[in-house]
């Protein structure tokens, strides 16, 4: 199934615009922290963690996944919504606390929620892996054909969650892909460290699933792991486990001293942005030139600077909002 | 006609099944739930009637099947998850506390999470550390979670259909020594008149289990039928207590019980949870915020002595409230 | 590695005794409890889980352990227990309840504890697991020789704790046996039902280390899988899985009707009695006459009936008694 | 000689690393315990002065580690673990409390659990629903723990030592804002004198961190500080208040509670944690227990309203007692 044009277009704008996003993020992140850096200042307090670098995981499967496919997502969950279509304004707005958020503020960075993309994501490693079985059950109770797609990191596939939610999917035959996005660390503690084997793909074994590792960098090799998994998924052809090998450019969150990281390491994935390598080879094949990579450029933070803008102006909620939303009712 | 008699069991089992065949929303997961029809019996029958398919036996795997129901719930379904003792929570409790409580409010009100938790609580079988708290009291804790727990057949029936009709995720906690079940010690109250046709019973509204004039028992679950039995012993003595069972402690009936504490002007809280940092706390702190100037004497505790439950049967019955030592401190309240 | 005349003779000993303390205390558990079976009554109060049936695994593992190799067990522990070497009179009198008990009457038959032994075990399904991992953990800090075993059912490989146990183990290169002793059930759930995969000894492959899948019935075969494994692991070989196939004679606790178990199952296993296989070979060898079998049938039953008649005869625990123990000083 | 300052972080830091020197059996596990540090400090070069074998950097698996710590304690070594937030104990609550807490009792007192378990607590700086917890009053409810919950550099290190020396479990709690972080919003008194010896803070003292005469403040943690500040505006106003930090809720110093008590006959309770079902509601009860004859008011009680935490900063600082809500409520207090 090779892409056309304007799949991999598509992809290319969706890598630069999850990219715009994030980095705009960052340096908004700083305002109001600095020189003496307090995380609760500024116009975005709290813990951050962008996902510059790994865009190609989310934009390669997501590429494939439909508004009512549910996707849950982790602490670090951008990239995974604006892949699934979010509105950026509304995305931009939450994370600044505002009224106007996809939460009115209550989420924040790490909790964002859009039940009209069917999206969930939180702060508790390997938290959403559950999720997306019992989305993937309900799916099949209803005889639909959605597909269920759990995104988590390496340092997730270790916690007993994982297990418990891959042997549910496979006895149960769910409609359901979960994808290892394996940047190398948890935090600081690298996989080598961390994980009995090399692979995730490999822990299918376990629950006897089909399981793959592809080049996260790369998003057509992305884009066809997805489609092979999604499509049988789709299919009723059950469970699979996909892992995308990738690397987090900015530490693991804002103010990470990076201190754990071998010299050069960076430097050398950095080479491997998957925006240059998508656009280089669009541009080798002439479906991209200078001028077009320039304008999305443009378009893309064009985009951003919308939502920023949007966010700003919001109003906050009142501090008495905080009491609503407990409860449904009470 | 004649009243319909139920154990509360299979008042629960009723309650799920008329719901089950109301809304096809609604299905059953949990270990053991299916041909064995629940280890408490609350999913009798209920595979034979709905097939697996609705009728899930699960692995051992809480975290990831109470997760699987929050999941469900979020995309419209209606779980009921059995966790078999709620001494199992520890190995949930992320799913429980951290997203079915939270996501909700985390959403900014944009998801709803309608799902029922039920599981089973309470000792004095001699179950020992690990299967015979009742830890309501700590979910109450949590924000996010409605807490009920039924003492009778008929509240059993309508507290779970309410339960599952409600859109808030809640935990409903059934006492062992309510259910009525064959193989436990009987309980002559654990069978009661329960109607056949479907109804709600409110949440947050206690109710006056026996009047009184002399103290106000606070309590709920087993418990109300020993404070129930206490309570015809002192008045056998010329003490009349008020006995308030509960039902559900989130939402709170507040109203019921400041209003019973300004009648009596002395209260006892029954609790066969930990005694501190749990719900007998709580209950005297409201009574005193709210009804200090009517109270005779403080607040007075019966709970679990902050020891894990041990297993040998006198040291068990120590540590549980009895009717005898609910009789013996209703006696020391009244004439403090 | 042949096994000697002795060696053979010792573990049918070992089959015996654990069968007959079960038995055993299969009977008296119905004391007081009948015509209306009330579980609170009677000698044996709260919920009784027998290994009648599955008496080779214990015996075969524990035939290579010392006294100072930490074991976890489960709500199912007796046999690992006494395979481990205890004193019956002070288990059963925990089992009663007594002060005599090996704790003092807090424990009981799901919560057996004996520091000489290096025992543990408890009612958590799962939870014995990671106390496998982190005493082997405390072994190889000391740079011991010892080995630590953890026992547990077919259902408990699939919760959260077995996955990171045996992730821990491995990344760490522990000396830590995992047998999983598959009983066809978890209460009455089959394992077709509750587990993707036919062996849990395959799932050794998600994290890299060993696993094999034995005849749990014939003792011999458990002895020699579980003397490959000890042996790895106390020379600092590591980890392994080892899983056993067996059968409980007796349903999952007393009381269970076992509505769950297809017709004739039961009487099939039957016929794979791990006392009647390991008795057959040794009267196939000429080294266990019908008299012999006789006379260590007699000797466990003294055995079992002196450890009743010390459990009958010690004094209750005060009721006070369960004020001490929470801390050791507070 | 000048008193040497350290942050809280370095203090425990310390604390840990002289047990270490002290006793081989003592050995830190967590996520980020190494070359990290800690996330909040408190392990800051203990691997460069220990090695990777004492100060083990782990996978995700609360189960499994935190397990594995009370498999080492069982066995004899003195294991402090890291459990990163507080908020994440549901992914390990079994073996928290069924486990760690329990095992000393079930075993009829056979078997010692000499373990650390130490966690970072508290929000203010727009972490939301599940970083920013405070959740002491949870674990204060099942019994076998000790719950240790320092505010000063001074306190935590001695405490901290005292918890290693300890033959039964401990849970540390440390406040993310008294830890001296340079990326928190500062706290002067997150630094503070600290003796460069080994000592240790007794258990179930409490200390009063101010005399007063008016009301008693009862709180702990960052709470402290903002009672303090607290108190020092009400001084200005002519309202004395006495600021009481607990230092430990398992033990609890029920006598020093209640001595000021009969001293003030007002009493607020700041917490951090949810309202209800918690610690104000545990220590108000102690209070009208022990002392009702000297309340001139009802007990107050200041504490985050049973919401989850929001995200954002307006809603937060709403929900969690401030220096200007501490000092408001106590004004009320004092008029009533
Ligand atoms: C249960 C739990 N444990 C620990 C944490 C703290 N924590 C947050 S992110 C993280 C690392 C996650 O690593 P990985 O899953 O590989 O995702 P990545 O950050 O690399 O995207 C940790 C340890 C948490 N949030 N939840
Ligand atoms: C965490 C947890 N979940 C559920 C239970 C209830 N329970 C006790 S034993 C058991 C079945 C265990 O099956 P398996 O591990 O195969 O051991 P077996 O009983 O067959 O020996 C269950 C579900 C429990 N004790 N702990
Ligand atoms: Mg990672
Ligand atoms: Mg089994």
């Amino acid at each position: 199934m090779a892409l056309s044009k304007e799949q991999l277009l598509d992809m290319y704008r969706m890598l630069v615009k999850i990219r715009t996003f994030e980095e705009r993020v960052g340096e908004i992140y700083y305002e109001g922290k600095l020189p003496a850096f307090d995380i609760a200042a500024g116009p975005i307090p709290g813990e951050m963690h962008l996902y510059t670098g790994q865009e190609a995981v989310a934009t390669g499967v997501c590429a494939h996944l439909r508004p009512d496919d549910p996707v849950t997502s982790t602490h670090r969950p951008h990239g995974h919504l604006i892949a699934k279509g979010v509105d950026l304004k509304a995305m931009m707005a939450e994370i600044f606390g505002k009224k106007t958020g996809l939460c009115k503020g209550k989420g924040g960075h790490m909790h964002l929620f859009d039940p009209t993309l069917h999206f969930g994501c939180g702060g508790i490693v390997g938290g959403g892996i559950p999720h997306a079985v019992g989305a993937a059950l309900a799916i099949k109770k209803r005889g639909e054909d959605r597909v269920a797609v759990s995104f988590f990191g390496e340092g997730a596939a270790n916690i007993g969650a994982f297990h418990e939610s891959l042997n549910l999917a496979a006895i149960w035959n769910l409609p359901v892909v979960f994808v290892v996005e394996d940047n190398l660390y948890a935090i600081s503690v690298p996989k080598s460290k961390s994980t009995a084997v090399r692979s995730n793909a490999e822990r299918g074994v376990a629950y006897g699933i089909p399981g793959v590792q592809v080049d996260g960098q790369d998003v057509i090799a992305v884009y066809e792991a997805a489609g092979e998994a999604i499509d049988r998924a789709r299919r009723g052809g059950g469970p699979s486990i996909i892992e995308a090998i990738c690397y987090r450019f900015r530490g693991h969150f804002e103010g990470d001293a990076e201190k754990y990281l071998p010299p050069g390491e960076k430097e050398k994935w950095r080479q491997k942005d998957p925006i240059h390598i998508l656009g280089n080879q669009l541009k080798q094949q002439g479906w991209l030139s200078d001028e077009e990579a320039a304008a999305i450029q443009d378009e893309m933070t064009a985009l951003v600077r919308e939502a920023e803008m949007f966010a700003r102006e919001s109003p906050y909620p009142a501090p008495e909002e905080a009491l609503e939303d407990v409860f449904v009712n009470l | 006609m004649a009243e319909r008699l139920l154990t509360t069991s299979k008042a629960i089992a009723e309650a799920i099944a008329q719901e089950m065949e109301r809304d096809e929303r609604v299905f059953v997961m949990g270990e053991d739930v299916g041909a064995y029809g629940g280890i408490f019996g609350a999913t009798e029958g209920l595979l034979e009637k709905f097939g697996p398919e609705r009728v899930m036996d699960t692995p051992i795997s809480e975290m990831g099947f109470i997760g699987a129901g929050v999941g469900a719930a979020i995309e419209g379904m209606r779980p009921v998850v059995e966790l078999m003792f709620v001494d199992f929570f520890g190995a949930a409790m992320d799913q429980i506390y951290n997203h079915m409580a939270k996501i909700h409010y985390m959403s900014g009100g944009r998801v709803n999470v309608p799902m029922v938790l039920m599981t089973a609580i309470g000792g004095g079988y001699s179950d020992a550390a690990q299967h015979s708290q009742c830890l309501y009291g700590l979910f109450a804790h949590v924000p996010g979670l409605k807490i009920v727990v039924p003492s009778t057949p008929y509240d059993a029936k309508g507290l779970m259909i309410q339960a599952i009709r409600d859109e808030d995720p809640v935990m409903y906690f059934f006492h062992k020594g309510v259910m009525g079940l064959g193989w436990m010690t009987p309980n002559p109250r654990a069978t009661g008149p329960v109607p056949e046709e479907p109804y709600t019973v409110p949440f947050g509204q206690a109710a006056v289990r026996r009047e009184g004039t002399d103290l106000t028992i606070l309590t709920l679950s087993l418990m109300v039928h020993r404070s129930l039995d206490a309570a015809e012993k002192l008045a056998e003595e010329g003490i009349s207590a008020e006995v308030i069972d509960l039902r559900t402690l989130v939402p709170l009936d507040r109203e019921t019980i400041v209003e019973s504490v300004k009648k009596t002007h002395r209260v006892m809280i029954v609790d066969e949870d930990y005694k501190s940092f749990g719900m007998s706390g709580e209950l005297a702190t409201i009574v005193v915020e709210e009804a200090l100037d009517y109270l005779d004497a403080p607040p007075k505790r019966l709970a679990v002595p902050d020891t894990p439950i041990p297993y040998s049967r006198p040291m068990e019955q120590f540590v549980i409230p009895s009717v005898d030592r609910i009789a013996e401190a209703a006696r020391e309240l009244v004439t403090s």
